[in-house]
Formats: structure tokens, sequence, C-alpha cells
């Protein structure tokens, strides 16, 4: 059930990057996408009842060690999100360059390559 | 008058150091705690963003240019990129050892000097995150649509 | 023997981390350093192939499946080859060719890691790893199509931007998947896990949401809508990286190491394979012909010779799983994989030409051109030579691809695909000899009277790239084809029997 | 487990706003406040980590994002969008998404971690996430799993991850110069 609604996010965001006309909008849909990836990958790891996977002083190691949720995916997220940042901060500047250029955000309007 | 009212620009300029010392001990802490040099590195950027928001862009860039961000950038990566080389030095299938918590073996678990290059990498990408951040939005702030006239050049 | 693949990666790193620092007042020294990087690449990857035993390394000195690691087998040697020879060739290029733009030292970074990201996509053997450095050569190739930063450059590079991302969530969606169901992130174990607990429908969905996005990398045709923008809106240097290995090594690459090694090929993928190979083919090639943009034209043409080498991967992964005899199935990728090759050097060839076309006649328009033979010599003998190479005119490199291709289909009992393949070689054909009608041959127009050919670096990279285009016929004697083909044709053909080799060879180092 | 499904929906909810709205600026509220509910989903889903780097993260993206909406003459989206093209793709989003909904039977059920019913299983190799719960602290001294796994055994993707941003942020300052071309002088050789 989660991870039906992790994916009817994902597929909100698919809709909106595809459907929508204004590059602002789009740039939302992706984001939207890679959120729901982020939070799917997470859900995979976690584990009911669980604990997070930082080792204090004092833990009883066998007990951490059967109720610890997956350490990897909170990694490959780290690494996913701040991928994203990256891509968000190359896409707007594109964004702003281009408004600049075409005074517009609808990609409608911004048709000067074609066939 | 650049920037915001003085009830702001006060306020800020307090919190800002706050902001810096708590992003420093999210780096260092990054082994021991949730948090590290990615974390640690957005709340260094944040820091100056703050003051940018605060007091205009003109000071911020006083405290840290274009120029010298950029600059601390590429240290960052290059430091991050020479511990992994560093492991080389214990023989050619070396790359990325964790050649001080392997071979040295220096430090005591949870301690602050613990876990080998971990921390060391924390530093490296902390800077490189925190410079490389401040960067981009500099470089969005700055900017200003073209203005028609020719440009004098 | 430990190889050593690490430093096909920190190499251009390091080179990319230093160069932002030269600025504007080193940018000679920063072009001298990036030229050394990409050419210790060439030397690395010729010592590799030379060597030419399999190899994995295990980063940081974990085990597999705790670490990440690098395996070197005969399909990443060859991409490794062809990545070098060419990021080679385009920076020698770019040495003069840049000078037109500002920021020249910030381009050379994104160059090497562009270079940086592919190799590393090449030697990965973990699918998050491929997955992140797929990302680094994407988004330096997004920065690069819009270098120019005018309407055409950055639209173009919107496009292929958003495109692009959403292709990378499909990849990360998929490597969700295929965690949730197996719990193994390096591919040699996800492909043991796949051989014994079998395909299941989440691992299907996992395929297809690869297909989807190494497709969109790789502008196979449903997903082709960003290529003939992009392509040509890049600096020429840039056009000839990207048309040349990047929709390779991002795409082709990626789509024969998921399906062949980890997944398996059974008949359904090879069936889609051969599909989306005619279509890109017959799509691009009649596309291309309606074009008048010399670069257009090359980018919908390179849409057409992608779907060669698809089509020669997916003809013998439905021989193999059919199974026919496996010597036609090495014939058939052979093909695919020797195509690849000859494709990455004259499609790279035939942009940096047109680099120096634009650069010296100030337009891209085959109408507006007319009589350049006289006064570009160079550019047209290897413009010339790239041509014949890629209509398929013996003895030419592209003829021998094809014509492997061909002796495969028929072997095997596809006649209908050796038409193909013959009819579309034709239309290739046809558009190359309406490149050189107008833009070489013909009336020269009076406003370029004074232009003339740019000499020294550009011309070098020309010329060697079409020496490349000659002598690459000689990859099929012995030699040569059991050094440097035939160990990618194994590599594929060998099948999921990929997670065994990793294994073993990572029991060894 | 109430509070993560209102969570969930919270964030689908307000996802479907920013789609939806005609206001770009609240548009991008919207999204941060989607990137807000990501975050405590990841503090509920025991990933501290994450929630800390989510949380800063979003708040320079959001500076990010309204640095380009904000100041522009029209936020206002006009027009109206082809209707035809828009039922023609919800339906394809929805026949993928009932498509896609069985393909998460075969995961392992919420809650139990792919890795667990991995180690069980005899017929899937053994997972690493195992190893890295037992001898993290043994194997590296980083009493922070994740950090020990992103800094140590996958340091390689850190690496990666670094070079990712690097590469955009010189792909945004080479995007956002004044000047992109100059004359060009003959060259002598």
């Amino acid at each position: 059930m989660p991870y039906a609604l992790c994916f009817l996010l994902f597929m909100i965001g698919v809709y909106c990057a595809v459907v929508k006309k204004n590059m602002v909008k789009i740039v939302i849909g992706i984001l939207i996408m890679e959120y729901a990836v982020n939070m799917f990958l997470i859900m995979l790891g976690y584990r009911a009842g669980g604990v997070a996977p930082v080792i204090g002083r004092n833990m009883n190691m066998p007990e951490f060690v059967n109720s610890s949720v997956d350490p990897l995916p909170q990694a490959l997220v780290l690494t996913a999100i701040v991928i994203s940042l990256g891509s968000l901060a190359l896409i707007i500047s594109i964004c702003i360059r281009t408004y600049e250029k075409y005074g517009t955000f609808d990609i409608t309007k911004i048709r000067r390559l074609k066939g | 008058m650049k920037g915001m009212t003085v009830i702001v620009k006060t306020i800020s300029s307090w919190i800002k150091v706050l902001i810096f010392l708590f992003g420093i001990y999210i780096i260092f802490f990054g082994h021991l705690t949730p948090g590290g040099g990615f974390s640690g590195g957005v709340i260094l950027a944040s820091s100056y963003v703050l003051l940018m928001l605060a007091f205009g862009r003109e000071f911020a860039q006083e405290n840290l240019s274009l120029g010298v961000a950029s600059k601390l950038d590429c240290v960052g990566a290059l430091l991050f990129i020479a511990v992994a080389l560093c492991g080389l030095l214990y023989g050619a299938a070396g790359f990325f050892l964790n050649f001080i918590y392997q071979k040295l073996e220096i430090g005591q678990e949870f301690n602050l000097v613990s876990a080998g290059t971990i921390p060391l990498s924390n530093i490296a990408i902390g800077l490189k995150v925190g410079a490389s951040l401040f960067l981009i939005v500099l470089v969005l702030s700055m900017f200003r649509p073209e203005i028609s006239a020719p440009e004098k050049e | 023997m430990i190889k050593p693949l690490p430093y096909f990666v920190a190499i251009p790193l390091v080179a990319a981390f230093l160069l932002p620092i030269f600025g504007k007042k080193g940018k000679n020294a920063a072009t001298v350093l990036a030229n050394i990087a990409t050419l210790a690449l060439v030397v690395l990857a010729v010592v590799c192939i030379a060597d030419g035993t399999p190899g994995v390394y295990k980063i940081g000195r974990w085990t597999i499946p705790f670490g990440i690691n690098l395996v070197l087998d005969g399909l990443s040697s060859l991409m490794l080859l062809v990545i070098s020879v060419v990021s080679a060739a385009a920076m020698f290029f770019s040495i003069l060719y840049m000078e037109q733009y500002t920021a020249k030292s910030k381009y050379l970074s994104l160059f090497m890691l562009m270079v940086a990201g592919m190799n590393g996509v090449v030697l990965s053997g973990d699918i998050f790893n491929l997955f992140v450095f797929l990302e680094i050569a994407s988004i330096s190739s997004y920065a690069l199509v819009g270098f120019g930063t005018e309407h055409e450059e950055l639209e173009a590079s919107f496009k292929y931007m958003v495109l692009g991302s959403i292709a990378s969530a499909f990849v990360l969606f998929g490597v969700g998947l295929v965690y949730g169901n197996t719990g193994s992130l390096n591919m040699a174990y996800i492909s043991e896990a796949i051989g014994k607990s079998g395909m299941n429908m989440g691992l299907s969905f996992a395929m297809a949401l690869f297909v989807a996005g190494f497709g969109l990398k790789a502008a196979l045709v449903p997903f082709h809508a960003w290529l003939p923008d992009a392509h040509p809106s890049a600096p020429a240097p840039i056009s000839a990286m990207l048309s040349g290995v990047l929709i390779k090594a991002l795409g082709v690459y990626a789509i024969a190491r998921v399906l062949f090694n980890v997944f398996g090929v059974t008949i359904s993928v090879g069936w889609l394979l051969v599909v989306l190979g005619i279509l890109s083919m017959l799509t691009g090639a009649f596309l291309a012909l309606r074009q008048w943009d010399f670069k257009r034209l090359l980018a919908y043409s390179s849409i057409s010779q992608i779907g060669y080498v698809v089509l020669g991967l997916g003809l013998g992964g439905l021989i193999l799983a059919q199974g026919g005899k496996p010597a036609w199935a090495s014939l058939a990728i052979l093909g695919g994989l020797f195509h690849l090759a000859n494709h990455a050097v004259y499609k790279s060839l035939l942009f940096l030409t047109s680099g120096s076309v634009e650069m010296a006649a100030g337009t891209r328009q085959l109408k507006e051109m007319g009589g350049l033979a006289e006064k570009l010599p160079v550019t047209r003998a290897t413009c010339t030579i790239a041509s014949a190479s890629i209509a398929g005119i013996p003895p030419f490199s592209g003829f021998w691809s094809k014509l492997v291709l061909v002796i495969a289909s028929i072997q095997a009992g596809f006649y209908w695909v050796a038409a193909v393949i013959v009819f579309v070689s034709l239309l290739t054909l046809l558009m190359y000899l309406k490149v050189q009608r107008y833009a070489f041959l013909g009336e020269l127009p009076e406003k370029m009277e004074q232009i003339k050919e740019h000499r020294g670096p550009m011309l070098v990279a020309m010329v060697v790239l079409a020496c490349l285009c000659i002598l690459m016929g000689l990859l099929l004697l012995d030699p040569l084809q059991s050094s440097v083909l035939d160990p990618a044709v194994k590599a594929l053909t060998e099948g999921v029997s990929y997670s065994e080799n990793v294994k073993s060879l990572a029991s060894l180092m | 487990m109430t509070i993560f499904y209102v969570l969930l929906v919270f964030v689908i909810i307000a996802a479907l706003v920013a789609v939806e709205t005609k206001n770009l600026l609240s548009a991008v509220i919207c999204i941060g406040a989607v990137g807000f509910g990501a975050s405590l989903l990841f503090l509920f889903l025991r990933a501290p980590d994450i929630a800390i780097t989510q949380i800063v993260v979003e708040v320079l993206g959001l500076v990010i994002l309204i640095r380009a909406t904000i100041s522009r003459d029209k936020t206002f989206i006009t027009g109206d969008r082809e209707f035809f093209a828009v039922v023609v793709s919800v339906v394809i989003v929805f026949v993928i998404l009932l498509a896609g909904v069985h393909v998460f039977q075969t995961l392992p059920d919420f809650g139990k971690p792919a890795f667990a019913v991995a180690a069980e299983s005899d017929r899937l190799p053994a997972p690493a996430s195992q190893k890295y719960i037992k001898d993290g602290l043994k194997d590296t001294g980083a009493a922070n799993l994740v950090a020990s796994v992103i800094l140590d055994y996958r340091a390689y993707d850190t690496l990666g991850e670094a070079t990712v941003l690097f590469t955009s942020i010189i792909g945004a300052t080479v995007i956002m110069r004044r000047k992109s071309r100059k004359l060009l002088e003959e060259p002598e050789i």
C-alpha cells in the first residue's frame, strides 16, 4: 500500500513533467518524481518498530542488529538528494536564461527549433 | 540602504554565527551522530545565504567573493579525491582504502578522532558543498536581465 | 595483477577539479593539461586492451557485495578505447575551435567530467554506481549543450535536460525495484538472484523502466525527440562527443549490460531490441533526408546509425534466446559492436568537419553553401572519407560492419532484416551525396570568396580520425579482431554467466 | 502508523496542488510543503540523516526556485491547455499506475526490509546490509552506519555525488555567464 501511494506520487510527477506547458511546472514535476523515488527507497529499508542505524555508546549490539533499519537505501537516498539538488540548480539557471531570451516560461511559445 | 530592516540585520548577524557553528558541528560529528559533510555543508552555505538576504549581496560578497568560493569548491573536491588516492600508498588495490583506520589504527570508537578517513572526507565534502552552494545562490542572484543597450568593452 | 582501473576515473576527475583554478590567465596551461589527461587515457586504454585479461577492482578493498567493484571485461575495454580515442580527438580539435567562446577552462573541466562519467559508467559493476556516473555524464552534457547560451542552445538544453532527468528518475526507480526484489545492488549478485529465483513482475517492470530510461539516453526512436535539437546546438567537438560516444556509453552500453548480463536475454527482449533498432534506422534515415541544416542532418543520421547497433545486439540476443547457433549470434553481435566503434569514429569526424565548415563559412545551412571544395580542401577530403564510410562504400570501415550485419541476418534466416539494412544504407548514401553536392560542389556564393581553412590542431584531429576511418576495416583481421572485438562479443554472448565470472575474478584479486 | 499514512496523503495532496495551481509562487510553496512532508516521513521511517539533509536541501532548493519565479512580470499561467491531450495523458498515467500497483506485490511487505527477507531466503544471495549493521562499527570505526556506508563501504558513490554537485555548479556558472562568444582573431600557428 505505501509503495503504491509512492508510485502514485511518481506518476503525478511524470504527468506534470510531460503535460504542463510552463517551464517551472515541468521542473516541479521532475522534483516530485525525485521525491517519490527517494521515499520509495527509504520505505524499502524500513523495519516495523525499528531503530535508526546509529549506534550509541551503551547499546545492546545483538538487539540493535535485529532491529536496525537498512542503512544502505539511506546512503543511496543521500546521494540521490544531492544529485537532485545539483540538477535543480542547473535547470533553474537554464530556465532563468531562457526567460531572459524569450520573455516567457511557456514552452509552446519557445519554438525556434523544429523538425 | 541595502538589504532588510535593522531588526532583521541585528538578529541575523547573531544567528549567522550560531548557524555557522552548528554546520561545523554537524560536519565534525558526522561519523558519530546523524548528519555529515553534505548536510553540514548546506548549513554552512545557508549561513552565508542568510547574510546575503539580510544585508544584500555585496556584503556577503565582501565576506566571501565569487573567485574565492569557486576556488574553495575545487579545493574541497581535490581534498576528497586526495583522501581516496592516499589509499594507493598502501598498494595498487588501495583506492578509497580507509587507511587511517585499517593500517594506522588511530582512534578509539565513539571518539571524535575515530573512523579513520571518514571525518577527513566529511570535512572535505563539507567545504566543497558549502562553497559550491553559496556559489550557486550568488551566481543566481547576481544575474540581471540583459539590457539591450550596447555594451562598452 | 591488479588493473589500473581507478585511474580511468581519477585522472579526468583530478584534471576537472584542477582546471577551473587556472581561470582566464592560465588558459593555455589548462588546455595543455586537459590534452595530456585525454592522451593518458588513450595510453591506459591501449594498455588494458593489449593486456587482454579481464579484471575486477575492489574499491576500498571491500569484498563484493559489500563494496563497489569495477569490472573490466571485453566490452568495457572496447568502450574505453572508443571513448578515449574520440575524446582525445575532440579535445585536440577544441584547442582552437573553442577560442570563439568564453570560459574555456570551465569548458575543459566539463569535458573532462563528461569523460570521467562515461568511463565510470563503462567500468562500474554496481547498478547504483552506474546511475551516479550516468548522472555525471548527463549533467555535464546538459551544460555543454547550452554552452553557447543563445536562444536555440538554451531551448535545446532545456528539452534535453527535462527528458534526461525523467530518464534518470526511471532508472533510479528501476534500481529501487531491483533492490527491493533481490536485496543486492551489485550486478553480479542481482544476476545470481534472478537466476535462482526467476523473473517476476517486479523485475520485469524494472527491466521496462531500464529500457525506457537508457533508451531515452540512447535516443532510440520513440524516445528520440531531444537528440535532433541537442546535438546540433552544442559546440562542434561536443556534438562529436555526444553523437560519437555519449549515446553509446550511456544508452547502448547500459542497455546491453543490463539486458544481456544482468537480466538475461529472452525472445521477447530480443524482438524488442530488433524492432526498436529497425524503427530507429528507418525513422532516422527518412527524417535526415529532409534536413537542410548540416548538423541537424548529422544528428538524425545518428539516430539511424544507433539503430544498426541495437539491431545487431538484438539480433544476436534473439538468436541466443531461440537456441540458434552461437556462431550466428556472435556474428550479429560482432556486427553491432563493430558498427558502434565505426560509428563513433566517422560520426565524430563528420561533426568535426561540420564545425570546421561552420567556422569558416559562418553558416550551417546547406542551401547557403556551395563550392567549398576548393576553399576547404582538407575538410572536404575528410568529409568525403567519412561520408563514404557511413554510407557503406568499400573499402571504408562502415562497409565492413554493415557487411557483417547482413551476413549474420542472412545466416540466421532473417532475410527481411538484411533487406532493411541494405535499404537504409542506400538512404544514407543519398543523404551524404546531398551534403557533398550542396556543401562542397556547385557554385561558390559571393560572400564566401574570402573564407579560408583554419590550420593546425583542428586539421590534425580530423586527419587522424579520417585515417582511422580507412584503417578500421583492419579490425576484422585476426590479431586485432581476437584482441579487440572478440572479447567484447564474448562478454555479451556469455550472458548471465557474467555473475560467476565476476565472482571468480573477485576472489582471485 | 496512522501518522505515516496521514503524512503520505498530505504529501500527495500538496503535490497535486503544486501541479494544478495557476500561480507559480504558490506552486513553489507547495513543493516546499512536499519537501517538508517528505522530511518528516524520513524521520518517521528512522532515517534521521536523510531528514536533516532533506530539510536543509529543501531550504536552499526553495531559495533557488523562488529566485526563478519571483520578480518575473507574470507569475500566473495564462492560456488554456488542450483538453484532449490532458485527458489522454491522464488515462495513460492511470493505466500505468494500475499496471504498476501489481508490481509492488512482488516486493516484501512494508515494514520488512528487503535485506532481512534476502537473509532468510535461501534463493537469494547474502545481502550486504546485514554485514553493514553487524560489522559496520568494527570495520570502519564509525558509529553512524550511514556515514560508514557512504564514506567507507560505498565511498566511490560519494565521490560521484560530490562530482555531480561540482558539475552542476560549473554548469550553472557557465550557463549564467554574461558573454558567451567573442570575436575570433586570426590565430597564429
